[in-house]
């Protein structure tokens, strides 16, 4: 890729990926969630792939490294979705209301969901970039 | 109980490609199946709502006879073919063996789920990892397969997806035993019908939508195919009974009667004239859900017991008769009928036994099966009866077809056939003959399925009272 | 509303189109995401409601919320099926190119052909 | 002609469509107790104020789980396909 798309890759990569990170954090308050975040996440990597080969982007992530967290992340995933059954009185919110706090296991399926999400996108953008 | 099931089966699911152990998704399978049998003997009907909320807004799982008799026979073939693919797939086992618990986990979903959207995204996982395991061979025939498999697929699962919003829409809930109370049999809710029973008659391959199966089969391995033909099928007839049992529908139904009947008949023609061991099962496979689907149409209590002892049967006869043809690709590496003779006496009883079933011989468990829908159909109208009786026939002439290109060629292939793929063929072969003898443990089985399919208020008062 | 549902069944119907007409493979993975995108479509506008707002709780909303804001269910449920439909279409991705490499061609007709 | 046929095809199948999209007890928010029922107690039982992502992890979590396997499903399927694909045709 040219010049130009390399150095805005260059200047943009660390915002996309912070931006991706504040629509996780934020699932529970503002619109977005673990999907939207995830995808953002992913999307910036993906730039990374295009502008750069991908040679240089899987510096930044492996696939196998992408494969494997993906499986532990997932397994993590299906513990506290399945632990929620049980735990329905622990859940109730405590902290201050419409703060970052307000609904943990939100806040942390959110993150986790996200992880998961750009995991296996990057995964599956990288596998489909081969030649 | 069910959350221990589902955490295993995830676990195995994850584990298997970070540890590379298969064992592990072929004991979970196991554990799901002894849980599920488990949970066949208790007489309730139990209730579970995920995350601890009450029905209407939560999702809940509901086990009653019909499901957890579904249940049993998914999870059984499953654990079965898991251990006779532990010799028979040579090449990248691990991520097979993901692929089986994942399809595993979505035909066990389908079964057991009370809540229409949490059943298309167990369709979804049911169809999505069977695309990939369509394609797992690699090679021209998997691909073409695939292809057409994940287009058709997908495009009848959005026709499903369409008949979910239509009904949210028009009843503003998505639990089953909700939907029940509140659905009327006004022409906007046939629609939705019409597209849910046009989806799920892709997974049961009834005429229009069958196109598919023999492609697909025909590019995966034998054990998957052994999937296909009946659990699979099985889910896609559950779906549609299901459906209308929602809609409180279970009555004569002369679309489905015709539909089953051209099924039947086309499927057998088809299976006749073909050269390719799995695409003649494949299309065998369609013209016994014919039948099936023929004497769900009647409505009548005969009708539905012989369905579903239909369905318990096919999945066997077809489970074993796809992995005794496996064994012989396995051997000769050949699918063409002509250059597949071997000498074998196991494996020789054994696929004789299955294709004796397949055809409805008396002392096994086809015969069985087939005198009951000779019977249900001879109640509506004896051309039915003819029909089936003609199918039939057809059905006997390409078993034989099998069978003598198998056994009777004058090419022999002197053959050993490991131990771990015979000792599932031999299992199954056992069962065959065991309810062929005693037809009255089957139909114990099916009894109370029949009976919680036919009282709807059961459902419901189980559901919301509970 | 008549609009968007007319709309909704326009695209759906041009998606179906793609997916069984057309020869192209690809095509007949952009017509799935096409029919796909109508039902999300669909889904949206079940949840309409007249002056209605996004079902999120702010300070300034709360005493209204519960009367003016749209069915947030529908939302939910469409990003579930957006993922499915991601996962779908990355496979059938997948599929095409393992295709391409195997046949060199992307026309159904012709793989069908070469194959015999 | 087949084209012909396929068209008149597609057009029934929108005009069904359209009868219950546009028949009077499509999408009335009379019926929709659920969704009220999210409305009213979203914020009080999960302390999640967008009600959406407290019914995709709470309320409906269990939909979200199926969802993520679907994704990872998708991921080993390209997984198999491509890497071994790609040995394979070499």
């Amino acid at each position: 890729m040219d010049v130009i798309i390399r150095n805005v890759t260059k200047g943009l990569l660390p915002f996309i990926i912070v931006f991706g990170v504040y629509i996780l954090l934020h699932g529970h308050l503002t619109p977005g969630g673990s999907f939207p975040g995830g995808v953002i996440i992913a999307s910036g990597v993906a730039l990374l792939a295009i502008s750069f080969g991908l040679r240089k982007a899987e510096r930044l992530v492996k696939e196998e490294t992408a494969h494997v967290v993906e499986g532990i992340v997932a397994l993590f995933l299906v513990l506290v979705v399945l632990f929620e059954s049980f735990a329905r009185d622990m859940l109730t919110p405590t902290g201050m209301a419409f703060g970052l706090w307000s609904a943990q296991h939100v806040l942390l399926l959110n993150v986790v969901g996200g992880v998961m999400v750009s995991m296996a996108l990057i995964l599956i953008v990288f596998l489909l970039m081969k030649e | 109980m069910i959350v221990y099931l589902l955490l295993v089966l995830f676990a195995a699911t994850f584990l298997v490609l970070i540890v590379k152990r298969d064992e592990i998704a072929i004991i979970a399978i196991l554990f799901s199946f002894f849980s599920m049998c488990y949970m066949f003997m208790n007489p309730e009907i139990m209730v579970f709502g995920f995350g601890g909320w009450s029905p209407p807004f939560g999702i809940v799982w509901v086990l009653d006879k019909l499901n957890v008799f579904l249940a049993l026979l998914v999870t059984g073939i499953s654990s079965v073919i898991a251990v006779y693919s532990l010799k028979y797939i040579k090449e990248r086992r691990h991520r097979y063996y993901t692929l089986l618990c994942l399809i595993t986990i979505g035909l066990l979903g389908v079964s057991l789920t009370g809540d229409i959207f949490n059943l298309y995204v167990f369709f979804e996982i049911l169809s999505v990892s069977s695309y990939a395991l369509v394609a797992f061979f690699l090679n021209e025939h998997a691909i073409e397969g695939a292809f057409k498999y994940l287009m058709v697929g997908s495009m009848t699962s959005l026709f499903i997806l369409i008949g979910i919003a239509m009904l949210y829409g028009l009843t503003g809930t998505l639990n089953f035993a909700d939907l029940a109370s509140k659905i009327s049999h006004d022409p906007p809710y046939m629609v939705a019908l019409g597209l849910l029973v046009a989806g799920f008659s892709l997974k049961a391959t009834i005429v229009p939508f069958h196109a598919w199966k023999p492609d697909a089969i025909e590019g995966t391995p034998a054990p998957i195919g052994a999937i296909f033909t009946s659990v699979s099928t099985a889910i896609g007839v559950y779906g549609i009974l299901r459906i209308l049992f929602i809609f409180n529908l279970i009555q004569i139904n002369w679309v489905l009667i015709l539909f089953g009947a051209i099924t039947m008949l086309l499927g057998a023609l088809m299976a006749l004239v073909q050269v390719n061991v799995k695409r003649m099962l494949a299309y065998s496979g369609v013209s016994q859900i014919g039948y099936v689907i023929m004497v769900i149409g009647f409505g009548t209590l005969l009708g539905i017991t012989s369905g579903l002892y239909h369905i318990l049967n096919n999945a066997l006869i077809k489970t074993l008769l796809f992995m005794g043809i496996g064994i012989g690709i396995y051997l000769t590496g050949k699918e063409n009928l002509n250059e597949m003779g071997m000498k074998n006496t196991p494996l020789l009883i054994c696929v004789g036994i299955g294709l004796l079933s397949l055809s409805g011989i008396p002392p096994l468990n086809g015969f069985v099966s087939k005198w009951l829908i000779f019977m249900a159909s001879w109640e509506i109208s004896p051309m039915l009866t003819a029909i089936a009786i003609i199918a039939s026939a057809l059905t006997l002439a390409y078993s034989f077809k099998i069978f003598s290109a198998m056994f009777l060629a004058n090419r022999k292939i002197e053959a050993k056939v490991p131990k771990i793929l015979l000792i599932p063929v031999i299992i199954l072969t056992a069962l065959c003959v065991f309810i062929g003898v005693f037809p009255q443990a089957g139909l114990n089985m099916i009894e109370p399925a029949v009976n919680a399919l036919l009282n709807q208020n059961q459902y419901i008062t189980a559901v919301f009272g509970g | 509303m008549i609009e968007v549902y007319v709309g909704m069944v326009l695209i759906a119907l041009t998606g179906m189109y793609c997916m069984v007409w057309k020869k192209n493979m690809i095509k007949k993975v952009i017509g799935l995401g096409i029919f796909t995108n109508s039902i999300h479509l669909l889904l949206i506008a079940i949840g309409f409601r007249t002056n209605g707002i996004p079902p999120i709780l702010t300070q300034v909303n709360a005493d209204y919320f519960a009367m003016q804001a749209v069915d947030p269910l529908p939302q939910a449920l469409v990003l579930t099926s957006i993922v499915i439909q991601l996962s779908v279409t990355a496979l059938a991705l997948g599929i095409v190119t393992l295709a391409y490499r195997h046949l060199k061609t992307l026309d159904t007709e012709r793989m069908n052909r070469l194959r015999g | 002609m087949k084209g012909f046929l396929f068209i008149i095809c597609l057009i029934a199948l929108g005009g069904m469509f359209l009868y219950v999209f546009l028949s009077p007890v499509f999408g009335v928010w009379e019926r929709k107790e659920v969704a009220d029922y999210y409305l009213d107690n979203a914020f009080e039982r999960t302390g999640s104020a967008n009600v959406v992502s407290s019914i995709v992890w709470d309320f409906r979590g269990f939909d979200t789980l199926g969802e993520e396997t679907v994704l990872f499903t998708a991921a080993v399927g390209v997984f198999t396909i491509v890497i071994f694909g790609m040995k394979r045709g070499k």
